[in-house]
């Protein structure tokens, strides 16, 4: 079997081309791949379709201030207790970036029916909200099973590449979730998964009755590569704590352009100068 | 405190408390500290069957991942109530979670409509709740539909909003003429200061009740059994107003 | 909170009515409530309407051939390498049951859709198979994103319960499901859950971060009885084997009624007898 | 072993393994020993590309709980090949696994149609597989039809029939015209046996060969490699091919 942690952070962000569709997780639990986002903004991929399952916080912030995202789909993007996402609002008044607005259960059902491979899910809801009336890939049916019943259709979400951090991978390319279960519909929704992981397990995930239940085998998975730390600044459940000082850095800095550079520098522009010495 | 001998927050709690009587599962979502509080106060009222789920808590009694399961869970019509709040809130209960302005370049931005879209329609009391009552939040029309506070009769709705709570007053909502009702005006406030602080028109009774202060009972419940339970969510709110540390 | 854990099997089966819409698990790595199953011979439950997820064996045929089921819908019943389910055939020569013929993905489907609250599911596939034609449940509908490219609609299957075994289950009612998590999807798409449980975890299940991703919470389950060996006779992955030995002596005997009668004299109500010696 | 130097079961091993040729991930259902090895033996052959799924096996690389995960990899066109088989197989390529008789009280019931309905469209290249050839198996027309061999071309379907193996010939399997064609007979075995043993018309050229025999390199790579491979999924046929115990 084929060694799929061979592989490191700039060679894994690598593989995402310019204009991909490109899924991330919400920040809860840990599973940010953090370290490979600031890879990806070093490397300057460009005009990405972002889609937030269902929501972000600093990772898409931080790759819309960067000039990294075309397209952000989203239920929403906040630095929850740090206030509104800086750039995103920025961008938003400037018309520099297309926001397709969604909701959580939308973008839930989007990716399973990706999962699926079927071309849509019906969803209760939504109708009347101006979520729908701005979207023209929402399609209002006819319930087959009740007389004069829309329902609103959620087509088919099929990422090209699901980006994201999990606690645990092994030689053989399976990656443990740990709590984040919903992982698996990202990585099976998508095209390709790249995986960055706190550490190595050794031996086979699938092979341990407790992990292999929350485990995405490696015909998911494309590359892995191992990232300690890799959420930081946010936290990881079982891990690490959020890094909360620097969270209030980020959002005071970002609230500027200028300071939005200056974190770039420092941050991520200046972890690969640190690396290199 | 203020010289009422409690907190105004803890008036909100028990005003919530007393709108979540008969539930058997309230789910409250991120940063609700007073809607999460008032769900542990009601458990306790009912001598602990409500079930209460907090997301983003590490108390596993309490835990959910705020993910797919919570959808599927409203979808099963297994949560009874939840709160939703709203950068504005209009007279039909429709709320906007998006921003200010023409859609989409807007002028303001916020983050987003989150579970309101669905949660709205699926669960079938849900509160809304905004401590800022000014004619800025509670406005006319919204200026984008995050989720709407009325459907056709043709669209299955189990679900949506029963009431706001302010930290002037407490409304009903009727859904079926689409109109809030002034239920009633928190100690300290007056009919006229929350005619004049919202923006839009709602039905007013000639005799609107103070709302009730918070009794010892409830007080007591609150600080002694609820304070310790909800810090650990939110620390910071327990240490600031009950200067409790998480029982976790 | 209440101890979910106070009932015994007799207890457990007593919650389920005569005409029930029950759902049970397919027969691979030990889910098989067997031990609850035959407590569900003895009391005498008639009239199910038994859907298995997707598939049964012994199960399914022990409830059949002891008259306990008016309806099967149903993917496959057999006893695999043992052959055919005898009282299963029987039943359906003898037009004894109604019998609902399915596709594994499609009951999936349909308790997915039971999950998520949703009407129906589209699934790819089945068009031109007698299955759709026998069901007048399912609907070919038109897919809304694609001309002329009807769909097969999977209506929500909501059982009114569903009957598992597990390997853990604490006394909070939470229950760790090991390999077997598509029972999540049956724990939340039946109105109630029974379980049954090889043994007790000390502790809460939903605070260990190994065991918490493939734990149902006790929202989803109604009761919980602790059952020692409760797949018996068949296997449970991580504890114990199947008893091929006592596989082969059911297909030998339920080949005909006597010795079907023989084998519930023996080891369904012999024991009850045995128990209470 | 018969006179040939090998078994009949390598000979199909050998005939399904160059069926495989060029798949990336082969997924082998329950109670199918013959086509898992033609499967492992594709991967001995493909330097260990190829990816294979059998279920029911407890060697964690081919791991697969044969559950919702297996038809939501086939829906996203993750599967390569598959094998099915039938209680009846028409000229048509449909395929009965639920009885005989008139529906639904049938005189012989068999198990039901598990995947196959779905799967007979999500995968490109499958296999239908059945070692008895008789007219009672092979018949004109399937009394149930699981899942259809061939669809109309305004209905989705990226995968279906290739080809049927049994112990007495190959045939390939034609969707345009829904007809099989007989691609070669097995060492021993005839065309006019073939013809007098299969219950529905096929395409018969007039020079049909004969299925070669497995050469001595994959008769090594069968017994020394995927022999104790298979064994850990089948070791009753392992043991009674190889006399092989599992290497797990």
């Amino acid at each position: 079997m084929t060694d799929l942690l061979d592989t490191d952070l700039d060679a894994l962000v690598a593989r995402i081309p310019d204009g991909a569709k490109l899924v991330v997780f919400k920040a809860e639990g840990g599973a940010v791949a953090m370290a490979a986002t600031r890879a990806l903004v070093r490397r300057g991929t460009r005009d990405l379709h972002v889609v937030t399952a269902p929501t972000s916080g600093l990772q898409a912030d931080l790759l819309i201030g960067a000039g990294c995202v075309a397209t952000i789909e989203t239920s929403g993007v906040t630095l929850s207790e740090f206030g509104q996402a800086p750039r995103f609002g920025a961008a938003v008044k400037a018309g520099s970036i297309r926001i397709v607005d969604s909701t959580c259960p939308a973008v839930y059902a989007g990716l399973q029916a990706g999962q699926k491979g079927i071309p849509f899910v019906p969803l209760r809801g939504l109708i009347g909200s101006d979520i729908v009336a701005f979207r023209d890939d929402y399609r209002i049916i006819d319930n087959p099973y009740r007389q004069d019943d829309p329902i609103v259709a959620i087509p088919a979400i099929v990422p090209d590449y699901a980006l994201f951090h999990v606690p645990l991978a092994d030689r053989a390319g399976n990656v443990w979730l740990g709590r984040q279960t919903e992982l698996k519909v990202l990585a099976q929704a998508a095209r390709h998964s790249l995986v960055t992981a706190e550490r190595l397990y050794d031996g086979n995930l699938l092979e341990d009755d407790r992990l292999a239940p929350a485990t995405v085998s490696s015909l998911y998975v494309d590359a892995v590569a191992v990232a300690p730390h890799g959420a930081w600044p946010y936290g990881m459940t079982g891990e690490y704590a959020a890094d909360e000082d620097h969270m209030a850095e980020y959002a005071s800095l970002a609230a500027t352009g200028e300071g939005f550079a200056a974190y770039l520098d420092r941050y991520v522009n200046g972890e690969a100068a640190a690396a290199a010495e | 405190m203020s010289d009422t001998g409690y907190h105004p927050e803890e008036l909100l709690i028990a005003v919530i408390a007393r709108m979540l009587e008969g539930c058997g599962h309230i789910a409250v979502g991120v940063s609700s500290p007073i809607p999460g509080s008032a769900a542990l106060l009601r458990r306790q009222l009912d001598g602990g069957r409500t079930k209460v789920s907090i997301i983003g808590s590490e108390l596993p009694e309490f835990r959910t991942d705020g993910g797919i399961d919570l959808f599927d869970c409203a979808g099963q019509g297994r949560i009874d109530a939840f709160f939703l709040s709203g950068g504005q809130i209009d007279g039909q209960a429709n709320i906007n979670l998006v921003g200010v302005g023409d859609y989409p370049r807007q002028k303001v931005r916020w983050s987003g409509s989150f579970g309101s879209a669905y949660l709205y329609f699926t669960v079938p009391r849900v509160i809304l709740f905004r401590e800022e009552h000014t004619p800025r939040v509670l406005v006319d029309k919204v200026d984008f539909i995050s989720a709407p506070g009325v459907s056709p009769p043709n669209v299955h709705r189990p679900g949506g909003p029963v009431g706001l709570v302010t930290t002037r007053c407490l409304f009903s909502f009727d859904p079926a003429h689409g109109r809030f009702r002034l239920e009633s005006v928190h100690p300290g406030h007056t009919v006229a200061e929350v005619k004049a602080e919202t923006g839009f028109a709602f039905d007013c009774p000639e005799s609107v009740p103070d709302t009730p202060a918070p009794d010892a009972r409830i007080l007591q419940l609150v600080r002694e059994t609820v304070a310790p339970q909800i810090a650990d969510a939110y620390p910071k709110f327990a240490r600031r107003l009950w200067n409790v540390a998480s029982a976790a």
